[in-house]
């Protein structure tokens, strides 16, 4: 069955929350929206899904405070973040580039970040933008580190990271990502080449597994729809006849 | 009947220059207090969103009514980043006082309690702690190694918000924004635009009663119709998309911007839309 | 539907013995779920009551179910003082550590911020501090010779309160109570009795949804009308003035306190009355 | 015009409630929450008065946490405190009699007074019984200090003492009670007699103003209606004709 790439993106992704209980997602986060969404159509044991901003039951939480003191409760198992710019050691930037602080490029800033890369247990980092100019060597800004020394309380981190072009894990021991598999028509040398940091690769690299036939009639049939609530164009785009 | 009535006039003349101005960035942001203060000329605000900010910053920074900004971020959500905010940052125009979001509430939720200080877990080893000077890493007093960041209360001068409905004795209905008590409670004073006001007492109905805000914290409260517009009021009106996106693309540069405010000033969208 | 609904029985059996139990004083008072703790003979409970207590816990004092009391204090209010806590206390069969209320609060809003403590003013000079060797004075971070407490989280195992009514989908509406929040938040587990069990999801209901404990805190809901007799709960029943009168007379000494106990435990007024 | 007792002690607390903005009162306190009503028919200033525990609007707050929130931020004005046994450093003993933990004597417990004493700027002390018994050279207990060391941050504590025989102010440089007033029909050696403390007495004795027959009015008819809701015993034997 065919499948665009955000069905894998979506599918990939949802690999990683299967059996957590609570998944998060930021706001402006389509995919991985639907990725939690699909979590909890195929997993049982994934009993809320929580949409930052959302005002639409059961996805909405208790006010903005809620979200962080769930957190803090450690009753928030999988939460998602992006950057303007993510280095190897999976510190994430979204606060801007140049010198702090009167960057040349001031993006929003680090919102939750700070903590919740702290606290949830499987942070994914999902960017649709795989280059240098995002993967680089060391981030100007760190809005949120990817390690820490060990004396601090950290019971959350960096899981995986996942990409038009490929997935990572994370070693946390390492302070590495690990090359998981590689998407269906890419190439080692065209990660590589769009790759600003280094990264540990595995002597044969599997390509990711396509969504099965019973994956993608979920995506379409029970994600979609409850997706568009929130990202009508989002939905429109990548099913068009639904 | 409630002295705490006036009109948005009298509001805005409450907030005066360098006033630290606390804002709720969800569904209850009063944008026509906002542009009343831009007409009126209010300089040097100290504004502390919570714990982003969208359009109503951007706006007022762009406008020349603000010195400090202390952010978990400010954007325009699906209509891109804060372009007024972005550049004012970038010449060094407004000060920045970057934060992580429940920093925010923390620091507010500490003056709200009268705490000077709160800890607070994450933080340590990001750049958005190493450029807080007033935020401090101490010793968790309970464990041995355990470092730990403490943040200063936040204790804003006027706490300013839309709402759907007040009543004549003061008290405000916030529906599910729970979080505009703690920033009422943290503030010295609370100032609140209304859709609609109402003869009952809100803190008398049995369903109101626990999203309501006592009238002991609101100390001013304007009528104002579509006071949110062009942003979302839950249960009374929808973005206004086009209208944002207007302004998302007039605040990309100096000129385009000051043409759309020069529109905003001469008439008042609020109540003809 | 949720499969948090449980019956009474199964419900006591989650609370086991050594755990740390919550309580909320204020009209949420489980009071047949008390009942049935004596009936299945717990032990050794470590009570946290918020911030103050009453019939409920002299009762499992009395009953030989707890091994230590956290409290602001714990009385019958206009029915005088707490029989059994009193004697208890008095005799040494309990462990006694007393706090102020807001530092009960304080210590659960803590933990449900996963804070590792939090500071609180006043007590410095106290026999209250003084006996409590899990609080501590720091120096105020941010100011010179500013000593102030810090109070450790209070995590519970268990929170427990009576509510007027649940949803299928395990949703609990909570009235003004909004301390019930604090210490669901808190707890790594909420148990809860109630009297009706609704059809509808309570969070869809917009001015339900405020004062509605979300079912991620719920762990366990059972449907007891009359669960909080003789106490009261507003809306639905006042106190029962009498049979609190009668307890406060018969637990002023541990016979008429034994056969006042073996009247409640040979049959459940909870159904009947 | 004839008073009673009842309606002196209120008339006496209200004099210094005039003017202040937000009044709060414990649970079990007729005679404090009385003339806190009193205050607020006479005077306009006072915005709220708040009967801890009450589930009527207006005298209600906003759940347990909020009076402390409120006395945190500086917005309560008047509390009131009573305790098994005062001392004359305005320390209250509301814990129990004998040696901690296992007391002779265990009374409820501190509730909230080892906050209030220090945030709530006139924490008026009021005791129906004027004993040795109550009123004693150093409590056995300090549930909460009447004064602290000057880098304490305490901007409240207590400011006067109301008793069926008299009233005190209390001077918190000095650490010491000074007697304001004797009520009508008591005298020095009475006051000196039942108070196991030594306080300041001034050259001339006033006698404590009787209620004027206006205020005795709206005691009568604003306040009894009242104060009758959460205290029905009380106002039928205070009022009985009311």
């Amino acid at each position: 069955m065919n499948h665009s790439i955000e069905e894998l993106l979506i599918a990939t992704i949802a690999e990683f929350l299967y059996g957590l209980k609570h998944i998060a997602v930021g706001v402006l986060s389509p995919i991985p929206g639907s990725a939690a969404l699909l979590a909890k159509v195929r997993s049982e044991e994934v009993k809320k899904v929580s949409i930052i901003g959302s005002t639409q039951e059961p996805y909405r939480l208790d006010g903005g405070v809620d979200l962080f003191d769930c957190a803090g409760q450690g009753r928030v198992d999988a939460f998602f973040l992006s950057g303007g710019q993510i280095d190897g050691q999976a510190n994430v930037n979204l606060t801007g580039i140049g010198a702090y602080p009167k960057q040349e490029t001031r993006w929003s800033g680090a919102f939750g970040s700070a903590y919740l890369y702290f606290l949830v247990p499987r942070v994914i980092l999902f960017r649709e933008e795989h280059s240098r100019r995002v993967f680089v060597p060391k981030v100007d800004f760190i809005s949120a580190p990817g390690v820490s020394a060990p004396n601090i309380y950290r019971p959350g981190g960096p899981y995986a990271l996942v990409t038009p072009l490929c997935q990572f894990l994370f070693d946390r021991n390492k302070k590495q990502f690990f090359l998981k598999s590689i998407h269906q028509g890419h190439t080692l040398e065209e990660v590589h080449d769009n790759t600003g940091f280094d990264f540990e690769v595995p002597e044969t690299i599997p390509i990711t597994a396509a969504p099965t036939k019973k994956t993608l009639k979920l995506i379409r049939e029970k994600v979609a729809p409850v997706i568009a609530d929130p990202y009508p164009d989002f939905a429109k785009k990548c099913w068009p006849n639904h | 009947m409630n002295s705490s009535i006036v009109s948005l006039s009298e509001m805005a003349k409450q907030i005066k220059n360098g006033h630290k101005v606390v804002l709720f960035k969800d569904c209850s942001v009063p944008m026509e207090l906002g542009r009343t203060l831009i007409k009126q000329g209010t300089k040097d605000l100290h504004l502390v969103t919570v714990p982003t900010g969208s359009m109503l910053p951007d706006m007022l920074i762009g406008a020349g009514c603000v010195a400090t900004v202390e952010t978990s971020g400010v954007s325009l959500g699906e209509f891109g980043l804060a372009p007024q905010f972005g550049s004012a940052v970038k010449s060094g125009r407004i000060k920045i006082l970057d934060a992580t979001c429940p920093a925010i509430y923390a620091g507010l939720q500490a003056a709200e309690k009268g705490l000077p200080f709160i800890p607070l877990r994450g933080l340590i080893g990001s750049d958005v702690l190493k450029n807080r000077e007033d935020f401090r890493v101490i010793d968790n007093p309970f464990m041995e190694n355990d470092p730990i960041v403490v943040l200063p209360a936040i204790a804003p001068d006027v706490a300013i918000f839309h709402a759907g409905m007040a009543d004549v004795y003061g008290n405000v209905y916030i529906a599910r924004q729970a979080e505009l008590k703690i920033i009422s409670h943290a503030a010295t004073k609370t100032l609140v635009t209304v859709e609609e006001i109402v003869d009952f007492n809100i803190l008398e109905q049995p369903e109101l009663a626990p999203a309501a805000l006592s009238a002991m914290y609101v100390d001013g409260i304007a009528l104002v119709p579509n006071g949110a517009w062009p942003l979302n009021l839950p249960g009374y009106y929808d973005y206004d998309r086009s209208s944002i996106k207007a302004y998302a693309v007039a605040a990309e540069n100096d000129s385009s911007f000051k043409t759309w405010l020069e529109t905003q000033n001469s008439s008042s969208k609020v109540n003809s839309h």
